[in-house]
């Protein structure tokens, strides 16, 4: 298994607030990672620095051999990163299906110039709906993503970075909001999508979905990893324990 | 039926106030004529439109005065950008154009279809520099000019002239139609410590220059032109305005009769004191009605020739053309006393006065 | 000595900036639209100014009634033109404000006649020596006045619990309603003050101008907007620092540049080169 | 020719040349949601151009063409700049652009100064000749903004005017499409403003002042913003607004202010949204009453 | 204490609640579940005056309060976490709890400070940060304490366990207990099934708009068919 991503000593700093201190960890060809801790604990500061979002005042990210940090956001996506974000951000004046379509036919939109010349869409229309079909949203396609649940929006925004076909997927907190059988579908979606060789990082707190598919789990705490292995030896973490599951034991299994 | 004379003057918005005076002068002359008997008892209708002193608006609006309304002569009663843009209009559909009082140098440069009734800057710049340089013996000079085609053209007049009247221009400034509080420049002329201040300004950019200086204690005298001529530089400047001489074409306290005659039928007509826009409103319609009457017919050429050969006189002063179309006529020196515009002088200096002809 | 006097000259101007611009903020801080008919407002409070003062002598009677009537007019403004279309595009509000703007200008062109109006006897043009500076006691008033008011207004802005929920009420002004804000009261109070300092702004710029015109608005209407945008938008005392700043920019501009660039080019030259530097403007947050 | 006076030609001309500069911004904030309240600079810069050009003795084909490429290099070089600011920044940036414009330009001697440019060269195509022209380039201009629209730039543009930072994360190149966005409407806005050079054919700086950046705006969103045909029915309508309503003579002003003013407050989608509200009101009924049957997962 | 009679309540045009009918005790703890787009929190959000009610009336403390506007139902003591949260971003967290006391005098507003701080200590390590740079767990803690400041004597949350870790969503169910303990009455909505079904004493279920099931949580958690076809839980973990 070759290694797609490899963060190292990656620190973030917002003022006085180091959110992310020093943390390095890895992730090969093929995984589905669980990146789990605390609230607060720089989870979402670690994917953005990622992606691009923030800089990080230190450390490097490299993804299939080429350092991230330094390229703007937009590079790194068209390098094959997808990211789904925690706060729900679609595009407000276009459709449900019309904000799948667009990154589905992002080969389009290389450059500007390129993109004045193409105007044919159906393709990747079609494409755009597959995708709402496999989140389960499909019904939804033509509405105004202003009057949609959350619960729609989280899967609109899952289904939005895969139709940019990333080799490696960000999800943060996609199954927030979806009730049991929802997540459960969704969550078996993102298996499907693993086994079909896509790399996946889960950011996460619903700790009996994350277990039931995540191969590998990192944890972090306070902006520091506390951990990183399988998710069984994971939980047995002590530290793990204190800082993130709750006196209710069930809580993981539910 | 009836002759038509065109104009396209300000109504509406910024330079509103000085195309109301220009219309009600024009439709005072109108009025004096149909009285009259019209052109040879044909009565004379003013055509007016609204061009918001903008270019953009005057081109159509010539378009519309020659090919729809069909004038016989057009004046403008408007700011020079929309005078020079119409100017080209009028002098390519071969349709005589006077302008009454906008001041830009190219606009009689159109061609020989189009006049002008009023001073180019330049002239009235030069007779700035006699006015305080010789006859007030002021050799310490600042300039302080208003940053637009008048001020400039005035500027112009008065830096070329000033070395033959001995002039020294210690310092100057410049400031946009927009500026009203002049506190930096003021506190800069004061350590400038002149003799006299050549303004160039409007009413409504003076009024306000000279009691800033006022009240900053500069109390040498302040010379400014025409666009000072208005009852409301008095009341902006209140007591301040004692003094101030300007440069300009109407004699308050003329004794000709065509002057004095109009001086009190505007004020009946308009409700308040004439002022050199309206006066040059005035004598441009008085010039156009002069050529329809002498030219006796509707040919347009022939009205132009008549306009060429004017030579009579006005509320403004004895008009005659040059070559170009520019006006020569006399520069009248007005002062502020007790509260009114009164005679200083009368600068008849012909040679100083040449207008461009080219 | 020409540098402290132009530095106060640049003050005098920078606090009339002030005092208009602050309205500004206000708004856009409270309900993130450009209004730019405030510039309208700032005239009336001129015109009312004038005309009252010429008809009772009481310079003071007449602030008082310039900012009533126009903190009034403001409140109806809000009411009548902008509510309705607060959840539309901003420029849809700064279209409908310009629109306003120009019909008020042409509103007093025709009630009031195109040539202005002045005070019969301008109050306050004494000259009082400070420091070895000549001002007049009006642009001594209006520094002072400026810095008091507008003091005043930023302390309650930022240390006061009113002034916390008033800038809830921005982001989310249903939320803020869900906890017991009444945001049209806010909304009011906040085009009142804003539109009475306006008023205050016209009063003192008609004594010094001694004139008021139509157009006297034209200037503020967009100057204020590069100033609140300078300030960092929707901070009272952005706006102020950016107002004086401006002022004195200018006051030197014009004696020192104003051969080469007229005073608005140097002051969006400024502006321009901040913002460069500074893309949130002055006290802005990234 | 065509029975058309020469007063009716030079309205078509001016609301043909209003239609080119209200699409030019057309661009950059109907479409790519940009505001500028500073266009009427490069307007100004295509006329000075164009107008400076010709009367050097250049063709008239290469004054516009001149107008053009400068118009758009240097609204490309503002662009540049313009990147670090957003939102209402940006408006108020431009809007400095344009008073920077105007006072170089006032004291620029080399082309006139305050006292503009006269005697610009006429198109040599004769009044109705020179309107045929700038119909053309209307249409142009129109089958360019449609087709811009349908294409992917246009829906990357959309996503722009939406949200920028959402719109990088799904990979879009937002400097690139906006310097685009700016090129593309600064060029047009430059070949509008020679147009007008060669009609009016006197300029002087303050004919692309704040005021026409502000009227050009007003066309674009009372037209609709982003609409294509709703912007050309209120560019050229408001072009000629004010000669048609010369009758009221001094009431103008306050008619059209208090026009664009009622507008905004009555129909704040503009001409286009007035159509499209009417429309849509029958038709997307259905497709929300769909969802509100619920969805069982 | 709350009861809700044939609401219908929707956005303009479009209807998300039909006819729904239930009321909560004084002292109680009521849950709404059901999946995505059923209507949950347009139901919480109605009372709390933001979505329109077409027909139908609430009665709080046995008063219509169906024309109130939201500024007058929180002085009677309704106060509401809503979905999103719809925190005041540009505002610190103090700022936001400021506004959040807002109805309360200002001796009060610093008890139920003391209160907030004691149940989320999270929060008192970045009271000078604006809200819209939290994390998404900080956000969710801010947003239930921002109500509590409220002191309201029924307390609405939507998605109490969203985004929040295991510990957190502990911390906060104990939050809602101890609440309760004091008297206040909970009306809220929750994905997490079993956590509400544990802290509930009365449910009702939403699907479509309608009410699919109401009765005790007891009840709830016996009904198999409920749990399986409305909840999406299999029997198993529910138990
Ligand atoms: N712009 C910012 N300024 C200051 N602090 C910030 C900023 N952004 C994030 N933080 C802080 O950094 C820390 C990490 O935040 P982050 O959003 O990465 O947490 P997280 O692990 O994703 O938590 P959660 O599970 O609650 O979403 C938090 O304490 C947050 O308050
Ligand atoms: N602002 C709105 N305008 C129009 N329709 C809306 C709006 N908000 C919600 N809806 C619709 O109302 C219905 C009920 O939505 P609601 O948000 O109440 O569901 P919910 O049960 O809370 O779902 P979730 O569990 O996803 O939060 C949905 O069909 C949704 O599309
Ligand atoms: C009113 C006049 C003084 C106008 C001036 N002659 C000008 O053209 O600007
Ligand atoms: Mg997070
Ligand atoms: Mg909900």
């Amino acid at each position: 298994m070759s290694k797609l991503l490899e963060v190292s000593n990656v620190r973030v700093q917002f003022g006085g607030v180091v959110a992310v201190d020093d943390v390095s960890f890895s992730l090969n060809e093929g995984e589905l990672l669980g990146f789990i801790g605390p609230n607060g604990a720089g989870k979402t500061t670690m994917m953005r620095a990622i992606t691009g979002v923030v800089t990080p005042t230190s450390g490097s990210i490299v993804l299939d051999d080429k350092e991230l940090v330094g390229l703007a956001v937009h590079s790194r996506v068209r390098m094959g990163l997808g990211f789904s974000q925690q706060l729900v951000k679609p595009f407000r004046n276009m459709t449900v299906l019309e904000n799948v379509t667009l990154t589905a036919g992002s080969r389009h939109t290389r450059s500007p110039l390129g993109a004045l010349f193409k105007v044919d869409r159906e393709r990747d229309r079609t494409r755009a709906k597959e995708l709402l079909e496999l989140v389960g949203i499909v019904d939804a396609a033509d509405a105004d993503p202003s009057n949609l649940p959350l619960g729609y929006l989280k899967r609109l925004e899952v289904a939005r970075a895969l139709a940019l076909d990333p080799t490696l997927l960000l999800l943060d907190e996609p199954l927030a909001g979806l009730n049991h059988a929802e997540a459960h579908k969704l969550a078996d979606m993102i298996v499907d999508l693993n086994s079909a060789g896509r790399s996946i990082i889960l950011i996460e707190h619903n700790l009996g979905e994350v277990m039931r598919i995540c191969s590998r789990l990192v944890v972090q705490d306070n902006g520091n990893k506390i951990a990183d292995g399988d998710p069984e030896s994971v939980m047995n973490t002590p530290a793990v324990r204190a800082a993130y599951l709750g006196e209710d034991m069930d809580n993981a299994a539910a | 039926d009836t002759v038509k004379i065109g104009m396209n003057v300000p109504l509406t918005g910024f330079a509103a106030a000085d195309g109301k005076s220009a219309l009600l002068g024009a439709e005072l002359a109108v009025e004096q004529a149909n009285a009259e008997g019209g052109i040879n008892g044909t009565e004379i209708e003013l055509v007016h439109y609204d061009d918001q002193a903008s270019p953009k608006q005057s081109v159509p609006i010539a378009n519309k005065l020659i090919g729809q309304d069909e004038v016989m002569v057009g004046i403008s009663g408007s700011y020079s950008g929309a005078t020079r843009a119409a100017s080209g209009i009028f002098q390519s559909e071969g349709v005589p154009y006077i302008s009454a009082f906008a001041v830009h140098p190219d606009i009689t440069k159109s061609g020989d279809y189009v006049f002008r009734t009023s001073f180019v800057g330049e002239v009235q710049g030069r007779a700035g520099a006699k006015l305080i340089g010789e006859m007030l013996g002021k050799k310490r000079v600042v300039v302080i000019t208003l940053k637009n085609d008048f001020g400039q053209s005035l500027a112009a007049g008065f830096k070329a002239k000033a070395a033959d009247f001995g002039i020294n221009i210690v310092n100057e400034y410049e400031y946009s139609i927009k500026d009203r509080q002049f506190g930096p420049i003021v506190s800069k002329v004061k350590s400038d410590k002149p003799d006299a201040i050549y303004a160039s300004g409007y009413f409504f950019t003076a009024g306000p220059l000279v009691s800033q200086l006022r009240a900053g204690g500069i109390d040498v005298p302040v010379i400014g032109q025409e666009g000072y001529d208005s009852e409301k530089f008095i009341e902006i400047a209140g007591p301040s305005s004692d003094g101030v001489l300007i440069t300009t074409s109407l004699d308050r306290d003329s004794t000709v009769p065509e002057a004095k005659e109009f001086i009190s039928a505007f004020e009946v007509k308009a409700g308040y004191k004439a002022d050199m826009v309206a006066a040059s409103g005035h004598t441009a319609a008085k010039v156009a009605i002069a050529a329809m009457r002498k030219a006796g017919t509707t040919d347009r050429q022939a009205i132009r020739d008549a306009i060429a050969a004017t030579n009579m006189v006005a509320s403004t002063g004895t008009i005659s053309f040059n070559g170009l179309g520019e006006v020569k006529k006399d520069v009248q020196v007005q002062v502020v006393k007790d509260g009114a515009w009164h005679h200083y002088a009368v600068i008849d200096d012909q040679k100083l006065l040449t207008p461009p002809v080219e | 000595m020409l540098y402290v006097e132009l530095l106060a000259q640049g003050l005098v101007q920078g606090s009339i900036y002030a005092l208009v611009a602050v309205g500004l903020t206000l708004v856009y801080g409270l309900l993130r639209i450009l209004h730019v008919a405030h510039a309208g407002l700032f005239t009336l409070g001129g015109y009312i100014g004038v005309l009252v003062t010429n008809a009772t002598g009481s310079l003071l009677l007449a602030l008082v009634v310039s900012m009533l009537v126009v903190g009034l007019l403001g409140m109806a403004i809000y009411r009548l033109c902008y509510q309705p279309i607060l959840d539309k595009p901003p420029y849809v509000a700064l279209i409908a404000s310009i629109g306003l703007f120009i019909a008020m200008e042409e509103i007093y062109r025709i009630a009031f006649g195109p040539y202005g109006i002045s005070y019969q006897n301008p109050p306050l043009q004494d000259v009082v020596y400070i420091f070895g500076i000549t001002l007049r006691l009006g642009e001594v008033a209006v520094g002072v006045g400026t810095l008091v008011l507008i003091g005043a207004l930023a302390l309650f802005s930022t240390k006061t619990r009113f002034g916390t929920v008033w800038r809830a009420t921005v982001t989310d002004p249903k939320m803020a309603e869900s906890f017991g804000v009444d945001i049209i009261k806010v909304r009011y109070l906040n085009f009142f003050i804003g539109s009475a300092l306006a008023a205050v702004a016209g009063v003192m710029v008609a004594l010094l101008n001694n004139l008021v015109e139509p157009t006297m608005g034209s200037v503020p209407s967009y100057k204020a907007l590069a100033i609140i945008v300078l300030g960092g938008l929707g901070d009272v005392r952005g706006t102020l620092i950016a107002a004086l700043a401006l002022g004195v920019i200018e006051a030197y501009g014009t004696i020192y540049l104003g051969n080469y660039l007229d005073r608005d080019a140097i002051a969006f030259a400024f502006l321009i080169l901040v913002l460069m530097v500074r893309p949130q403007g002055l006290l802005g947050r990234a | 020719m065509l029975g058309l006076s020469g007063y009716e030609i030079s309205l078509i001309t001016s609301m043909g040349i209003a239609v080119i500069f209200a699409l030019s911004l057309n661009l950059i904030t109907g479409f790519c949601g940009q505001i500028s309240l500073g266009h009427a600079a490069f307007y100004g810069i295509g006329a000075y151009t164009s107008a400076m050009l010709t009367k050097a003795g250049m063709p008239f084909g290469v004054g516009l063409l001149g107008a053009v490429i400068v118009a758009g290099l240097i609204g490309i070089f503002i662009g540049i700049a313009s990147l670090r600011v957003r939102h209402d920044f940006l408006a108020i940036t431009t809007m400095g652009v344009g008073f920077l414009f105007i006072g170089i330009m006032r004291q620029w001697d080399l082309v006139g100064g305050e006292m503009g440019v006269s005697s610009i060269p006429g198109s040599g195509l004769g009044k109705s000749g020179f309107m045929f022209l700038v119909l053309g380039f209307g249409v142009l201009t129109v089958l360019f903004s449609l087709h811009l629209k349908r294409s992917w730039m246009g829906y990357a543009f959309d996503a722009i005017a939406d949200d920028e930072d959402t719109a990088r994360v799904v990979g879009l190149n937002v400097s690139h499409y906006k310097l685009a966005a700016f090129a593309m409407g600064t060029a047009l806005a430059g070949l509008a403003g020679a147009l007008y050079a060669h009609n009016v054919r006197f300029i002087d700086p303050e004919s692309f002042g704040f005021v026409e950046s502000i009227t050009v705006l007003s066309m674009v969103v009372i037209g609709g913003i982003g609409s294509v045909f709703g912007v050309v029915f209120a560019a050229a309508v408001l072009s000629v607004l004010p000669l048609w309503i010369q009758f009221i003579d001094e009431y103008k002003l306050l008619l059209y202010g208090g026009l664009l003013f009622a507008m905004m407050r009555f129909s704040p989608g503009g001409l286009a949204g007035l159509v499209k509200q009417i429309l849509r009101h029958i038709s997307s009924r259905k497709s929300l009453q769909k969802l509100s049957g619920g969805t069982k997962i | 204490m709350l009861q809700l009679k044939n609401v219908d309540c929707g956005y303009g045009v479009f209807q998300a609640v039909h006819n729904l009918s239930f009321s909560v005790e004084q002292g109680q703890i009521f849950a709404l579940l059901g999946p995505n787009g059923a209507g949950k929190s347009s139901t919480i959000m109605s009372i709390a005056g933001h979505v329109k009610l077409f027909a139908g009336s609430l009665h709080f403390d046995g008063q219509d309060i169906s024309s109130l506007l939201a500024r007058e139902r929180v002085r009677k003591g309704i106060a509401v976490a809503p979905e999103g949260r719809r925190l005041f971003p540009d505002l610190t967290i103090e700022e936001n709890l400021t506004v959040g006391g807002y109805s309360q005098s200002k001796v009060k507003e610093a008890v139920n400070r003391d209160m907030v701080f004691s149940l989320f200590p999270r929060l008192t390590e970045r009271l000078r940060q604006p809200a819209g740079t939290l994390s998404g767990g900080e956000q969710q803690m801010l947003a239930i304490g921002r109500a509590m400041m409220a002191e309201p004597r029924l307390l609405m949350i939507d998605e109490v366990s969203l985004g929040l870790m295991p510990k957190m969503v502990d911390v906060c169910y104990n939050a809602i207990r101890h609440l309760k303990s004091q008297g206040v009455t909970i009306l809220l909505v929750e994905q997490n099934t079993k956590r509400a079904l544990d802290v509930a004493d009365q449910v009702c279920v939403l699907e479509s708009g309608n009410a699919v099931w109401q009765g005790s949580a007891d009840e709830a958690k016996k009904d198999p068919d409920l749990i399986e076809a409305f909840l999406g839980m299999t029997k198993e973990s529910a138990a």
